[in-house]
C-alpha cells in the first residue's frame, strides 16, 4: 500500500534493514516450545517467525503407508493466514505443498530412518509471520526439532539463501529483497559439504551462480554454528531440569 | 481391555476422586486458572495479534483486515468472520485438512461472543455503502493443545481485537486511497468468556486436556460489559440440571472480572 | 423483499402468527415415515417441516470408527436447498456442522448406548421447510425416530426455545422473532429435569436467563407430553396392524 | 457364498420366475404403476415444490428462483439447473457427500427432459439482456428409496414446475426492483418420463428397489406434448435388441396419458 | 466468436465437412500407443481425437471394492482442459462423470468378467481434441483397448451416433451438427444384435427414432469392420515383432 | 522380503553398475537423451500445442487463451499459468483427483522458467489495464510416463508457446471485439531445461523411469537464451556436493544447444 523504496542496497552497500552484504538476518532460537511434540523448535529471523515440531517415530496412520526399511518421513509447511500482507486462505496452496516437499526431501538424508522401521516421523512447520526466506528458516527450525526429539541424526542441516540484488551477490534476503531479485536458497549438512536443498529462480551467469553457492554455503556454516549453540543450550536445561528432580 | 486403557481408566478415576474432594491433581482449586499470559501486537503482518497461554495451552490470534463486499442485507456494516485451524503441530490428534467440528463449534462460539456484544463497531467499517467495506478475518491458530481452547481463544481473539489498526483511506470517485496512518479498531464492548466444566457434579473452572476427557459436560458463558449474558454453548454428551446451569453462571461472573482485567488493562 | 413489520408483539401481547407469549406454535407429529429406516418420525412446528430417520443399531463403516464399549452415534441436520428464502447450497455449512454436533450431544445421554457394542446409531435430520427453531423441531422427531427404531431409551428428549423479542420473554421463536430477538434453545430429559442442549445468543440479564430457562422448561414438558401421545399412537397402530395380519 | 447371499439369490430368482410368469411379487401385472401420490405446493419457502410417492418411493422437488448472469452464448435466456441429492436419510445405501454417478446421471436425466422439450419459456426468464436473468433451481431430493427414482423425481419435477410461481418485479436504471404479486412460471411443454426394464426379455414398467436388483438394463424415455420423443438413457449393464427398444417406446406411448393427467389436471 | 453458418446441409444433401447424410467421418485408429498400459488405442475420427487404455485385470485398490464372483470394471471418461473452444477445467464435470457411467456399462457385457473374479479392470478414456461424438468414438477406441490388453471378449463394441439435423436424418453427428440438432448416440454388439448404449436428446417422431435407430445400427457395422482390420493389423504387427526376435 | 522385492533390487543393482561402467543398460552413455521427437500444432481446438516423446515418454501441452482480470500490482500484464495432470491413463502408479505434490512440483518448475526468462510478453496481453488481460494456460498432460516428466514437460510447454496464435482484437466502449485473423503469441526468450541426475557420484541426462527409481537426487537447471541460469530445482532425498553441481551446471551448458535447436527451429 506504500510505494517500495527505489533501492534496496545504498551507495555503501548497506541494505534496508542495515545489514551489509554478506551478512544474515539476526536469528533467535528456542527449543522445545511445544508441550504435545517429540521434540520442536521456534526461530526468529529477521521479521520470520516461524515453529516447527516433530510426532515420532510413531506408528503410522494409515497404517498401508508404512515402510517395510525405513522411516517414513512426511512434512507440511504450513503459512498462518496472519502471517502475510494480504490475508492467505487456510487450505493448502501449490507454492506450500512444494515447499514441504522440498523441505522433506532437504530433511531426509540428515535422518536414520533406518533405525525405525514401520514407523511415522511428521514434521510440521507452521510460519506464523513470513518476510523471505522462510523455507530455509523452517528447515533451521525443523532439523533442531528433529534433534530435539531425540531422533539419531548424521548432521544437522542448516539452510541459507543466497541471491542477487541490484546487481550484487547478498545474503539471507529479506521480503523486499526476495521479491526484487534472485534468490537462491539452500541446505547444507556441513560434516558433509551435502547440499540437500537447492533451488533458484532470477537470473545469475554461471559464475554468479557458483559465487552465490559459495556465499550460501558460507551463510549455512553460520546458522550451523548457531543451530548447535541452541542445542547445546538447550542440553543444558534438560541436564539441570534432570539434576534439580 | 488393553494394558494402557487400565492405565488411562485409572487416571481418570484419579481425577475425577481428586476433583471430589476439591482440590485438583495439579494442585489447583476447582475454580482457579491456569496461569494466564497474554502478548500482544507480535505479528507484523498481522493488523492485531495476541498470543494466549492457559498454562501448557497456547493460542495465538491474528487479525486481518481486507476490503470486500457488505451482506446485501446489511450495506453500511463491514464483515466480521471468525475461522480456527486445529493443525496437527498442535496435538497428536489434530489431523489436517478443513476444519472438524470441533474447530467449527470453537470459531462459531468465539464469534457469536463478539457478534452478540456488538464488540466491534461494523457500521464504522463502512467504505461505500452497499459496495465496499472493510472485512476483518478473525484467525484462531492452535499452537499446543492442553484444554480448554475455547477459554484461551476467545480471550486471544478479544485481545487481538483491541490492539487491531487499520490503514487511514479516503475514497475519491468510488476508488479507495490509502493515506498515512493508522486508526485504531472501534471496539464497543468487550465479552468474556468462561466455559464451566462439570465432573461429577461439581463445576470447574480451566480444564487441562487430562481433565477434559474425564468431564461430561461444559457451559461456555459469555458475558459482556454491562454484565448481561450474550451467548451460551453447552458441550458433551453429559446434561446439567438447572440448579448446576445456574450456579455456572454465577461462577462465570465471579470470574470475568479478573479476566476482563487481563485482556483490557493489558 | 418486502419489508419487515415493525413490531412482532402487539400491545395485546399477542404475536404475529397469533399465539400468547408463552405458547408453543401448532405441532404435528408423525412416526414410521420413512420405509427404509429402522425407525423415522416426522413433525411440523408451525411451518417448520422436518423429517427424522435413523438407521441402526448397525455395523460400523468405517470400522476402525467402532467403539469398544458402546454404539457409536452420529448425527447428521441438513437443510434442503428449497427450505430457506435464498436457496442453500447442498454442502453443509458451519451452521450445520455445529447444530449436528450439539443435537448429537443432547440426545445421547438418552440413549443406552452400551447395549449396543461395536455398532452404530446414525441420525438423519432433513429440514423441508424453515421458520425459526429447527434444532428444537429437529430434537423432538429425532427423538422420536430413536424410540420408533426400538432403540431402549432412559427417557424422550424433548426441546423448545424460549427467547426475548421486544422486550418479551417468549416461547419458541418462530423465524422473524429468532432473527430479531434472543434466542435460547434448550433439550430437556423431563424425567431426570436433566438440560442436554443449551446454546443462547443474544442479550439477556442473568434474571432474564432464569426465567427464560423456566419458560424453555415447560415448553419442553407440553412438547413431552406430545411425544409420549404420538409414541403411543404409533404402538395401538403396530398393535392394530399385528392383529389385523 | 454366505447364507445371505444365497437367500438373496433365491429372492433374486423368485422376482425373475414371477416376472417371466407375467405377474410380480406384489400382485401388479408387468406393466401396472405402483400407486401414485402427488401433493403439490407442500414448502411455502420455495417458489413451487411437489412431493410424488410411487409406492414407497418418496420423492420432493422445490423450486428456488434466483437472479443470476446468463449464459454468455444465450443472453436472452434464463438459466435452469437440476440437482439431486440421494441424502442417507432415503436409504441405507446412500453416503453423505457430493452427488455419486447416479444422482448425476438422474439429474442429467431429467434435466434432458425438461430442457430438450423446452418445457419452460427460458426467453420470459430473461430480465436485463446479457446480464441479469432468473435462475431457476430445481433441488431433487429422494426421501425413501424403493425404486424407479428416476420417474419419481421426473413426475415431481414437472409437477413442481408447474406449481411454481415468481414474484413481479420491474428494472429501472439496471435495478431489479420487486413488486407485489406473483406471475406463474411459464410452461409450455409437459414432458412425461416413463422408465422401462428388461427383465429376462421381459418388459417391466416402475420396478420396485427388489427388482431393480435383478434388473440388467433400464430405458427410460421423455415424450413431450406432440407425441415426440425428446429423450431417451439406457442404463445397467445389460443390453437391449432393436425389437424390445421399440417395444419399449410403444409401452412408454401407452402409459404416458396416465401420467400426464396425473401430473398436468393435479 | 465467429457466426455459426446458417445451413448445415447444403441443397444437394452434403454436410460442411463434405460428408453425405448417412457418411461417417474418416476414422483412423492406432492401437497399443501408451507403453504403461495393458492395452491401448488412439482414434482420430473427424477432428475428435481421442485416446483410451486399459490397466488389468490387476489387484483391486482399494480392496473392499473386490467383487468375489467377477472382475470390478471402472471407467474414467476425461476431456483434456485443451480439448475444446472454452478451456475446461480439470476437475471431472457431472456431464464427464455421466459419461464415465454409460461407456462402462456399455462395456460391460462384452467382457467376459467372471474369468477375473477379485481384479479390476479400468479403462481410461482421454480425449485430446473434441468436435462432437466423442463418447462413441471413445467406446470404439475402449473396445479395442480391451481387445489389446488381451481379456477376452464375447464381441467388440462399435458405436455410432444418429440424429435430425435441418429436418434431415444424418449418421455420425460432428460438433456443430451435435449442437443444432438430435443426438442419438449408440453402441453395439454386432455379433448379438446388442445394443449396450442409446441416448437421445432432442426432438424425434416415433418412427423417426425407428429409422434414426436402424441408421445408427449400420455406422455402427461400419466402424465394427474398421475395428477388426485395426486388430488385425495389431496382431500381424505383433507376429512380426516375435517372429523377428 | 518377497521374491519380487528381490527381483527389483537385483534389477536395481544392475542399472547402478552398468551406470558405473559408463554404459547405460538401453545402451546409452551417461549424457545421451533418448529419442526425442516433437509434433507442434496437432491439437486445432487448442490456441497452441505440441507433443514431445522422449524414449517412450509422451507428454502432450495444450494452451488455451482466455480474457480474466489482471492482478492488482500488475494491472498491465497478462496472466500466465501453468498445470499439469499425472492422469491415470500414463501409468499404473498415477490416481485420479487433484493434482499431488510430483505434479505441482513439475508445473511450477516448468512455471519458473517460463516466467523468470520472460518467455511470454506479458505486456502484450494487456487488453484494458488494470481490468481485461489475456490468461495463458499452460495445461500439460502426461500421456505415458517413462521417466525425466520434467523436461519432456518443458520442451512440449516451450514448444507450445511458439506455437500459439491468439485471435485478433479490438476495444470498443471497453467491450471486446474479435477480428478476423490471428497473432502470433510474442515469446522472447526460450528458457531450455535440462535435468540432470546423480547415481552414485556419476552425472545421468533423461533418466528412464526404471532409472529413476535408482536415482537419488536430480538438478533441474533452465536455462535462458544468453546462457545465464534462470531457475534451478533440486528434488529427490539425496544429497549433492558442491563439485557435482558445477558439473551439473556445465554439462546443462554442453546440452542446451541441442535442445533449443530442436524446439526452436521446428
Amino acid at each position: 500500500m506504500t510505494k517500495k523504496p527505489l533501492t534496496l542496497i545504498n551507495k555503501k552497500n548497506i541494505r534496508v534493514d542495515g545489514r551489509k552484504l554478506d551478512e544474515l538476518r539476526p536469528i533467535k532460537i528456542e527449543l522445545n516450545i511445544i508441550g504435545n511434540a517429540n521434540g520442536s523448535a521456534y526461530i526468529e529471523q529477521g521479521k520470520n517467525k516461524i515453529l516447527a515440531a516433530v510426532y515420532g517415530p510413531k506408528e503410522v496412520h494409515p497404517r498401508h503407508l508404512a515402510l517395510p526399511d525405513r522411516a517414513l518421513l512426511r512434512c507440511q509447511y504450513h503459512m498462518s493466514p496472519f502471517s502475510v500482507k494480504e490475508r492467505k486462505r487456510p487450505a493448502p496452496s501449490r507454492r506450500e505443498t512444494e515447499i514441504s516437499k522440498v523441505i522433506r526431501e532437504c530433511l531426509s538424508p540428515s535422518i536414520f530412518g533406518e533405525y525405525y522401521p514401520r514407523t511415522s516421523i511428521d514434521i510440521y512447520i507452521e510460519v506464523l509471520e513470513a518476510d523471505g526466506g522462510t523455507r530455509c528458516s523452517g528447515i533451521i527450525a525443523a532439523s533442531l526439532a528433529l534433534a530435539d526429539a531425540g531422533i539419531p541424526l548424521r548432521d544437522l542441516v542448516a539452510a541459507c539463501a543466497a541471491g542477487k540484488v541490484e546487481e550484487h551477490l547478498v545474503l539471507d534476503l529479506n521480503g523486499p529483497e526476495d521479491n526484487k531479485g534472485t534468490d537462491m536458497p539452500i541446505a547444507l549438512m556441513p560434516t558433509f559439504n551435502a547440499v540437500t536443498l537447492l533451488q533458484m529462480n532470477g537470473i545469475l551467469t554461471t559464475d554468479e551462480f557458483e559465487q552465490a553457492l559459495n556465499l550460501a554455503v558460507k551463510g549455512c556454516e553460520q546458522v550451523y554454528t548457531l543451530q548447535k549453540e541452541a542445542l547445546k543450550a538447550r542440553y543444558i536445561n534438560v541436564k539441570e531440569e534432570v539434576e534439580e528432580e | 481391555m488393553t494394558f494402557s486403557t487400565m492405565i488411562m481408566r485409572g487416571r481418570h478415576k484419579q481425577i475425577a476422586q481428586s476433583i471430589l474432594s476439591g482440590k485438583r491433581l495439579d494442585g489447583r482449586g476447582l475454580t482457579d486458572y491456569r496461569e494466564i499470559k497474554l502478548v500482544t501486537g507480535i505479528i507484523e503482518s498481522a493488523e492485531g495479534s495476541a498470543r494466549v497461554y492457559l498454562g501448557k495451552t497456547d493460542v495465538i490470534v491474528g487479525i486481518k483486515i481486507g476490503i470486500g463486499e457488505p451482506f446485501p442485507d446489511l450495506p453500511n456494516k463491514g464483515v466480521l468472520t471468525v475461522n480456527s485451524e486445529f493443525r496437527p503441530i498442535a496435538s497428536p490428534n489434530f489431523r489436517a485438512g478443513p476444519p472438524g467440528e470441533k474447530s467449527i463449534e470453537l470459531s462459531r462460539v468465539v464469534d457469536r461472543g463478539i457478534r452478540e456484544s456488538s464488540a466491534v463497531d461494523l457500521e464504522k467499517l463502512c467504505i461505500i455503502p452497499g459496495k465496499k467495506v472493510f472485512v476483518i478475518f478473525i484467525d484462531i491458530s492452535i499452537l499446543n493443545h492442553d484444554g480448554n481452547l475455547i477459554d484461551a481463544s476467545a480471550i486471544a481473539s478479544l485481545a487481538a481485537l483491541l490492539n487491531t489498526k487499520f490503514s487511514n483511506y479516503e475514497v475519491e470517485n468510488d476508488e479507495i486511497k490509502i493515506k498515512t496512518g493508522y486508526t485504531q479498531l472501534p471496539v464497543l464492548n468487550h465479552p468474556i468468556t468462561v466455559t464451566v466444566a462439570k465432573i461429577e457434579d461439581k463445576l470447574v473452572i480451566d480444564p487441562s486436556l487430562e481433565e477434559e476427557r474425564v468431564i461430561g459436560a461444559k457451559l461456555t458463558i459469555t458475558v459482556e460489559d454491562s454484565g448481561n449474558i450474550c451467548a451460551i454453548q453447552k458441550s458433551g454428551s453429559d446434561y446439567f440440571n438447572k440448579q448446576l446451569i445456574l450456579e455456572a453462571v454465577k461462577l462465570t461472573n465471579e470470574k470475568i472480572g479478573d479476566l476482563r482485567k487481563i485482556i483490557v488493562e493489558d
